[in-house]
């Protein structure tokens, strides 16, 4: 994670309006960022248009819930509670995507 | 230990709250729902037996007429479902209900009203998909309902409407039941005791309730889809717009092979329990055992296409799902070695319950065997959809989890009525069934591999199948008087059968350091628990000298009521004790029918649009009202 | 606990049972055994079944001993000792991780070697059949022959055999048990199934419906026969000219020629129907009737409700039962090549309904009698078939109302009908 | 918030799984206000110390994953495969009757209701910060932002509305899009895309319904500290339908076929 470093309070306590601040601008960074490659016809022809827009969407499912949702500061029990199944589930969807030749082309 | 009398001393509140009929439908004991899923289930395995032996005697003799093509047809799709959800699924849940608090330790689980309302949910979702079959209309798709087949299109009638539906509607009490424990068993343990000093059958439904929360959702979706194609004209399944039937097989078996080990793990907690107290030993491997089932549980969702072997995935689909597929041996076979060395060197006494494991064990490995041939790809185009894969499944189902499942009942019956079932008709059953349930399912490995499709309402003659087939009829018919015994022994036993102490088997866990049957607040004082085998601790403390004890869960509570893990004897009601119990209501059934009211209606829909809508409205608003009550009201009352 | 339980006499007669069963399958007659040694993939497929049964064996014993020997030594008795108490046992706990592992290993090199053989492409030269699978029967095309046919397969012994697999509603699964896997016709897609029966000689084998597809599911069977080159050529080249009434002279010397497109349009007064020319040559191979075994001779009882006078039947006129036909609304189902009238693509093709041996899909033989109940009443001789129900009186499913003459036919009808059908070579 | 009161087991928040959320989480909240009524709290202990709903409506965004796992996967499967149009990202004529359907996805009203959702997640966030803190009384130099920091109901306000403007917009597109001719029966690509947008909708329907709970206890007793759990439950699921919507944006909106 390229980012959280730079604004996460590192103290022990909750994350305060300092930190939601700027998780909320980075996410509107980043989705300005992301429709803003929708429209270069370039880009989304390019092979690293599809990359890029997963890699940008996925920074910002991380940073929600790590800094929304707490589970950066929360007990790690949550943790292994959401991301176990949230293995599972990825890991199914790829499977499938696989399965019925997504990839294929 | 002294022999305590079977009723015991202490008074039943709750009844002279309210009486009989209302107060089982009022309860939120979890004892008391337990009870009720056991007798539901129980019912439902007789159904869906009854159901198969109707089948059997049809497929007795070449070209018989005993039922229409179209009778048989939903006689199997209604068996597959019967069986696998509204009878081994709650079974498997009347001993969740019962066991996991009393094994951790806690008075009752997290969420109480809620495991009520699974409890209605289940059983009015039970009636709604089994009514139809009385006047045969009932679903007729097979238990996994393949599209198109079970679209609208290829399935016309009201049929498959009551099973896309009710399915949903025992989905729901299943999530709402997995959610519960899960809670349960993560939060609501005795002081002290850690994951690694659960019980084998608490671990066993912990990672069945995980099985639960991943795979309902996806068979929920699933069907979603098809009652949208069937009620509204979407195309999912439709494949006169593109669709591809395979979806609806993919998703269902990511639903159904977890589905499978839904129904086999929490047996193999039962037997886990029965065979360390009956041989005197702790179980062999306990770490092993504890992680060979999150194993199993996690594989399990990486293995579903080896039920499309044969749809034309392609050998990189095949390969990796047959080799998937295999690695399951590992996490079985350690169980099963693991069992027989509890076993080994222990001094094996022979109940019923034993039996029956012992049963499990010899049984589940032929399936397992059998499940093992089918999972190479090459070999199972020969065998899918024909009577071998009914032999591996009835096998592993039948001799895994009914036989764990039966086991579990002559165990835990002396805790739930302070009564032995009978030994000697335990005897009886067992070897009845033993038998009779080789002799029906162990011809159809012959008939399946001699070429025998599955679901054929009749075949001709001349095929090579004549003996087997009388054979497997002749066990089904042998299963009736086997189950009868059965039934006589549980409900001669609960009135007269031989009183029992609390700790009926001289068992290690905490289920029995408190009085047979226990009381609605289980333990009055919560046990700290030192070590894996916290009764053993008490009575043998020699066989735990070798187990880590440690008195870390003192530490954190500073709860009145919180002592020194003991023997319980406590008499008196809650009332008295000032426990604050969970008190009765009806809510979670009014809001439970809502639920049931709202989907007739949606079932009725095409055919009423008026009455159908008047259904959703009523159902939809008695939900909302009453989940509104059931919510504003407290859970417990102060005393 | 000492005391003897009754039930283990019970133990005792079981056993023996079991053996008796598995002498049982050695002997016996199993015409669709899937071990059937009769092409490369069933032999191979056997092979890789014994070493799994081998395995599944030894795996089997070994529990199976241990668990009967821990069940006999360690029973209590009065005097037995308090057990040691054991929780674990490290090294034997990964001897049975890896031992299995290595038994699996045994098994999984030749499965993912087979899944890649069978999944190769078919020789070029192979037999191509176009499998079609219908609610409740299967219907064959051979591009290569511009044939179509209904529920009867032939194809070449010691040639590759090549299906292509497809479904006009649900999914079907077709598989011929004693030649090799069976493969799924599913929606939208064509799956592949091929394989060379090289050593079966000239045999009939029986073919069935896998996948659950509705009321008939069990009714939805094939034949399949192997023949030699010869008779495969002799049969196509009939199979492909149009059937034609009456049937022409035996000698014709111009029948290899028949166009198979001429038919044209539909629109002709069924009244005047007149038959084309060229003819067909009226014999072609067929297969013999008397090597047929007792597996694929159709043993489904006629329904008991279900009457016919079958006394009509033996002066029939098939020339009335052209017209007859030509009239009714069989047309509008059933295709009979050479019968312009009759178009439709709903039923199976008819061009060459009297050389089959079975109508259904397998369930009655072909022959007279039961060809008129089958028209009389289809429904009743099939559940859920989707022909029409012919006979006036007889219960008409889909219109929910006894059939009458409106399009019904009296037993006379029928039996002119079955006549003419019974021509078409 | 650890700290957060450990009394009430009932759980509404499970319920959800039910697919009619908005009915039923609504009343999620009175249960602790009747109980604070009686302010005879036992304390229940508990093997971890957490509150039993916090687990379980972990669990349940553990199993929405899946359900959202198995509509996404659906909608990508059969992305491209519609025989008919309107399609999402590309032209489509009819050749029957030569009608032009242009890419029917409207990438700027959903770009803005993304964001608006992602704000609303901001808000929701400060509006638990605020119910948090609701005891820590005010610096007495405390400027507009401060005091405005610390007003749960502005922020509870704030995200029903947000969320609201969202499902406005989705309110705008599905109407829109029935008018340019996709209704859920069009094709593959209209049942995928109506059903799984739509099941997100229904989640948020379900959130806003719960936040407005929230918002008429706030109104009628305040929120405080010891309500901070339950404000927690309904901040998690909002996050989480948030989340899914991020990924659903991506993967839908802005990935043509
Ligand atoms: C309780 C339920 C249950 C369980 C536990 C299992 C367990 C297994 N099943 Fe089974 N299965 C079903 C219920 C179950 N199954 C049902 C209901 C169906 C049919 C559904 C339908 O079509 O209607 C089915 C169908 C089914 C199929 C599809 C067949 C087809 O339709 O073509 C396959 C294919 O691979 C399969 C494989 C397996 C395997 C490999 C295991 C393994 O988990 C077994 C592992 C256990 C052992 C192997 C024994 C113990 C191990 C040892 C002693 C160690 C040493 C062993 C070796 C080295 C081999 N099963
Ligand atoms: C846990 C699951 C389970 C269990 C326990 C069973 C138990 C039995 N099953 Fe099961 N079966 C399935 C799950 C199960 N089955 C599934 C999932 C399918 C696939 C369905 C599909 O293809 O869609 C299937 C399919 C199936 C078929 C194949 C149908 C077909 O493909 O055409 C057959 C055929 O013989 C069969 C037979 C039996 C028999 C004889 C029993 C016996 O063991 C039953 C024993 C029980 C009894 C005999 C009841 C006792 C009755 C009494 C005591 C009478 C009491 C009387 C009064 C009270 C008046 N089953
Ligand atoms: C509604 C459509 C329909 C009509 C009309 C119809 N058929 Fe059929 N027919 C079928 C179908 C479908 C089958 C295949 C049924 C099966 O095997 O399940 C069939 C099968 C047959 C068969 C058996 C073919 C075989 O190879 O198995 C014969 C013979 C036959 N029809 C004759 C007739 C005659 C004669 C008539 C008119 C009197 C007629 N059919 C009218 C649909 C129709
Ligand atoms: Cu066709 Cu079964
Ligand atoms: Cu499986």
């Amino acid at each position: 994670m390229a980012h959280d470093s730079a604004h996460a309070s590192h103290e022990h306590e909750h994350p305060t309006w300092k930190t939601y601040k700027w998780v909320a601008l980075w996410l509107t960074l980043i989705t300005i960022v992301e429709v803003w490659a929708y429209y270069i016809p370039s880009f989304v022809a390019s092979a690293a248009f599809v990359p890029s827009l997963l890699f940008m969407s996925a920074v910002k499912f991380v940073i929600v819930v790590m800094f929304y949702m707490h589970l950066k500061y929360d007990h790690k029990l949550f943790r292994a509670l959401f991301t176990g199944p949230l293995i599972i589930a990825v890991a199914t969807l790829l499977a499938l995507m696989m399965l019925f030749r997504k990839f294929a082309d | 230990m002294a022999t305590v009398a079977a009723s015991p001393s202490y008074a039943r509140p709750a009844a002279s709250e309210k009486e009989g009929f209302m107060a089982w439908l009022t309860t939120t004991d979890h004892k008391k729902i337990g009870t009720l899923y056991l007798h539901t289930s129980l019912f439902f395995f007789i159904f869906g037996g009854l159901e198969a032996v109707l089948m059997r005697w049809q497929l007795m003799k070449p070209n018989q007429t005993i039922v229409t093509a179209d009778q048989f047809n939903q006689l199997f799709t209604m068996h597959g479902t019967t069986m696998v959800f509204l009878a081994i699924m709650p079974l498997s849940a009347a001993f969740f209900n019962y066991l996991i608090p009393l094994q951790l330790g806690a008075r009752d689980v997290a969420f109480p009203r809620l495991n009520a309302f699974s409890y209605w949910v289940y059983l009015l979702g039970g009636i709604f998909i089994t009514l139809p079959i009385l006047f045969w209309v009932a679903p007729d798709g097979g238990w996994f309902a393949y599209a198109p087949l079970s679209g609208r299109t290829y399935s016309p009638a009201i049929n498959m409407d009551f099973w896309v539906l009710g399915i949903q509607i025992l989905g729901i009490s299943s999530l709402a039941a997995a959610f519960n424990f899960a809670t349960t068993i993560i939060n609501m343990r005795a002081p002290g005791m850690n994951l690694m000093r659960m019980p084998m059958f608490t671990w066993m439904s912990f990672v069945t309730q995980f099985l639960i929360i991943l795979a309902f959702p996806v068979i929920t979706i699933a069907l979603v889809f098809l009652q949208f194609d069937r009620f509204f004209g979407t195309n999912f399944y439709q494949v006169s717009a593109g669709a591809d039937p395979l979806l609806w097989q993919h998703l269902f078996w990511v639903f159904g092979h977890p589905e499978v080990y839904i129904l086999i793990l929490p047996a193999f907690g039962l037997v886990s329990e029965v065979l360390p107290t009956n041989s005197k030993k702790p179980l062999f491997g306990y770490g092993v055992m504890a992680y060979s089932g999150i194993l199993i549980g996690f594989l399990g969702f990486g293995v579903w296409a080896h039920h499309m072997f044969s749809v034309g995935m392609g050998p990189v689909g095949d390969t990796v799902f047959s080799l998937t597929t295999m690695l399951i041996a590992i996490p079985t076979g350690v169980k099963i070695f693991n069992w027989i060395f509890t076993m080994w060197g222990g001094s094996i006494r022979f109940t019923a319950a034993m039996k029956f494991a012992i049963g499990l064990i010899a049984l589940f490995t032929i399936g397992g065997i059998s499940g093992i041939t089918h999972s190479s790809p090459p070999s199972d185009l020969q065998q899918t959809d024909t009577y071998y894969i009914v032999a591996h499944f009835h096998y592993v189902l039948f001799g895994g989890a009914i036989m764990g499942i039966f086991s579990g009942i002559y165990h835990y019956f002396p805790k739930m009525y302070g009564r032995y079932m009978d030994e000697r008709l335990g005897t009886w059953h067992f070897w009845l069934n033993f038998i009779s349930m080789n002799l029906t399912f162990f011809p159809m490995h012959y008939s399946g591999l001699l070429g025998m499709p599955r679901r054929i309402y009749t075949y001709d003659t001349a095929q090579g199948w004549d003996t087997f087939n009388m054979l497997s009829t002749i066990g089904a018919f042998l299963l009736m008087p086997a189950t009868l015994i059965f039934i006589w022994n549980f409900f001669k036993s609960k009135k007269g059968g031989e009183p029992a102490p609390a700790n009926a088997w001289d068992a290690a866990t905490l289920e029995w350091s408190i009085p047979s049957p226990p009381p609605e607040y289980n333990f009055a004082k919560i046990p700290v628990v030192h070590s894996r085998y916290p009764l053993w601790d008490l009575t043998h403390p020699e066989r735990t000298k070798d187990v880590p004890h440690t008195d870390e869960g003192m530490r954190h509570t500073g709860e009145h009521d919180v002592v020194d893990m003991h023997i319980e004897t406590e008499r008196r009601t809650a009332k008295e004790l000032g426990i604050p119990m969970p008190s009765s209501t009806i809510k979670p059934f009014w809001t439970a029918l809502g639920i049931v009211v709202m989907f007739t209606g949606l079932l009725i829909m095409p055919h009423n649009k008026m009455a159908g809508l008047v259904g959703i409205f009523t159902g939809a608003a008695m939900l909302v009202g009453f989940l509104y009550a059931w919510l504003t009201t407290p859970l417990e009352e102060h005393h | 606990m000492t005391r003897k339980s009754p039930p283990r006499q019970l133990a005792r007669i079981a056993w023996p049972a079991m053996l008796l069963l598995a002498s049982a399958a050695c002997g016996g007659n199993y015409p669709n055994s899937t071990f059937l040694p009769n092409t490369e993939f069933n032999r191979d497929v056997t092979s890789l079944w014994n070493t799994m049964l081998l395995w599944g064996t030894v795996v089997f014993v070994i529990v199976e001993v241990i668990l009967i020997a821990a069940i006999v030594r360690y029973r209590r008795r009065p005097n037995s000792p308090e057990p040691e108490q054991v929780h674990g046992n490290t090294a034997m706990e990964i001897t049975w991780t890896v031992l299995p592992l290595f038994i699996l290993a045994i098994i999984a090199v030749p499965t993912v070697r087979n899944i890649w053989k069978y999944q190769g492409e078919a020789p070029a030269d192979a037999l191509q059949v176009q499998v079609i699978g219908h609610q409740w029967w299967w219907e064959f095309r051979y591009p290569q022959y511009k044939i179509t046919t209904a529920n009867e397969l032939y194809i070449q012994a010691n040639r590759a055999v090549r299906f292509e697999l497809q479904t006009v509603d649900v999914i079907h699964s077709f598989w011929i048990p004693a030649l090799g896997g069976k493969r799924d016709l599913v929606n939208n897609r064509t799956n592949i199934l091929w394989f060379t029966p090289d050593s079966t000689g000239e045999q009939g084998f029986i073919g069935s419906c896998n996948e659950y597809c509705g009321s008939s599911h069990a009714n939805m069977r094939f034949r399949a026969y192997t023949v030699n080159a010869a008779n495969f050529e002799s049969w196509a080249k009939h199979q492909a000219a149009n059937a034609v009434y009456p049937p022409p002279a035996p000698v014709v010397p111009a029948a290899a020629a028949v166009p198979t497109s001429n038919i044209g349009a539909a629109t002709q007064d069924p009244a005047t129907v007149t038959p084309p020319a060229p003819a067909a040559p009226s014999t072609g191979y067929e297969f013999p009737r008397e090597q047929l075994g007792a597996h694929l001779v159709p043993g489904t009882p006629l329904p008991a409700s279900l009457k016919f006078n079958e006394a009509l039947l033996a002066n029939a006129s098939a020339e009335r039962g052209l017209q007859t036909y030509s009239r009714s609304a069989c047309i509008g189902c059933h295709k009979i090549r050479g019968n312009p009238s009759s178009m439709g693509i709903l039923g199976p093709d008819l061009t060459h309904i009297a050389s089959r041996h079975t109508i259904a899909a397998g369930l009655f033989p072909n022959d007279a009698k039961h060809m008129a109940y089958w028209i009389k009443n289809a429904v009743t001789m099939k559940p859920g078939a989707k022909m029409q129900v012919f006979g006036i009186g007889e219960m008409d499913a889909v219109m929910k109302r006894p059939m009458t003459t409106q399009g019904g036919l009296t037993d006379e009808q029928i039996a002119d009908v079955v006549a003419y059908l019974r021509t078409l070579k | 918030m650890r700290e957060t009161d450990r009394s009430g087991r009932p759980i509404p928040t499970s319920v959800l799984s039910l697919g009619v959320p908005p009915l039923v989480t609504a009343h999620a909240h009175a249960a602790p206000a009747a109980h604070s009524g009686g302010h005879e709290e036992h304390h229940h202990y508990t093997t971890t110390g957490l509150d039993n709903r916090k687990i379980a409506i972990w669990a349940f965004i553990g199993s929405e994953c899946m359900l959202f796992a198995s509509l996404i996967s659906t909608y990508l499967i059969y992305k491209g495969r519609s025989l008919v149009g309107p399609f999402p990202h590309t032209e489509w004529t009819n050749p029957q009757t030569g009608q032009v359907f242009k890419p029917i996805l409207n990438i700027p009203v959903t770009s803005f209701s993304t964001f608006v959702l992602l704000m609303s997640s901001l808000a929701m966030v400060l509006a638990l910060a605020a119910v948090q803190n609701k005891d820590n009384p005010l610096p007495a130099n405390a400027g507009l932002g401060d005091r405005m920091l610390a007003s749960s109901k502005l922020w509870l306000w704030a995200t029903c509305i947000l969320g609201a403007m969202f499902l406005a917009c989705q309110a705008y597109e599905f109407t829109s899009f029935v008018h340019e001719g996709l209704t859920i029966k069009t094709n593959l690509f209209g049942s995928t895309f109506f059903t799984l947008t739509g099941f997100h909708g229904a989640h948020v329907t379900a959130g806003v319904i719960w936040l407005g709970t929230l918002l008429a206890i706030d109104y009628k007793r305040g929120l405080g500290p010891k309500d901070a759990l339950n404000v927690d439950l309904a901040a998690l699921y909002w996050h989480f339908v948030d989340v899914i919507w991020i990924a659903i944006f991506t993967l839908l909106y802005l990935i043509p076929d």
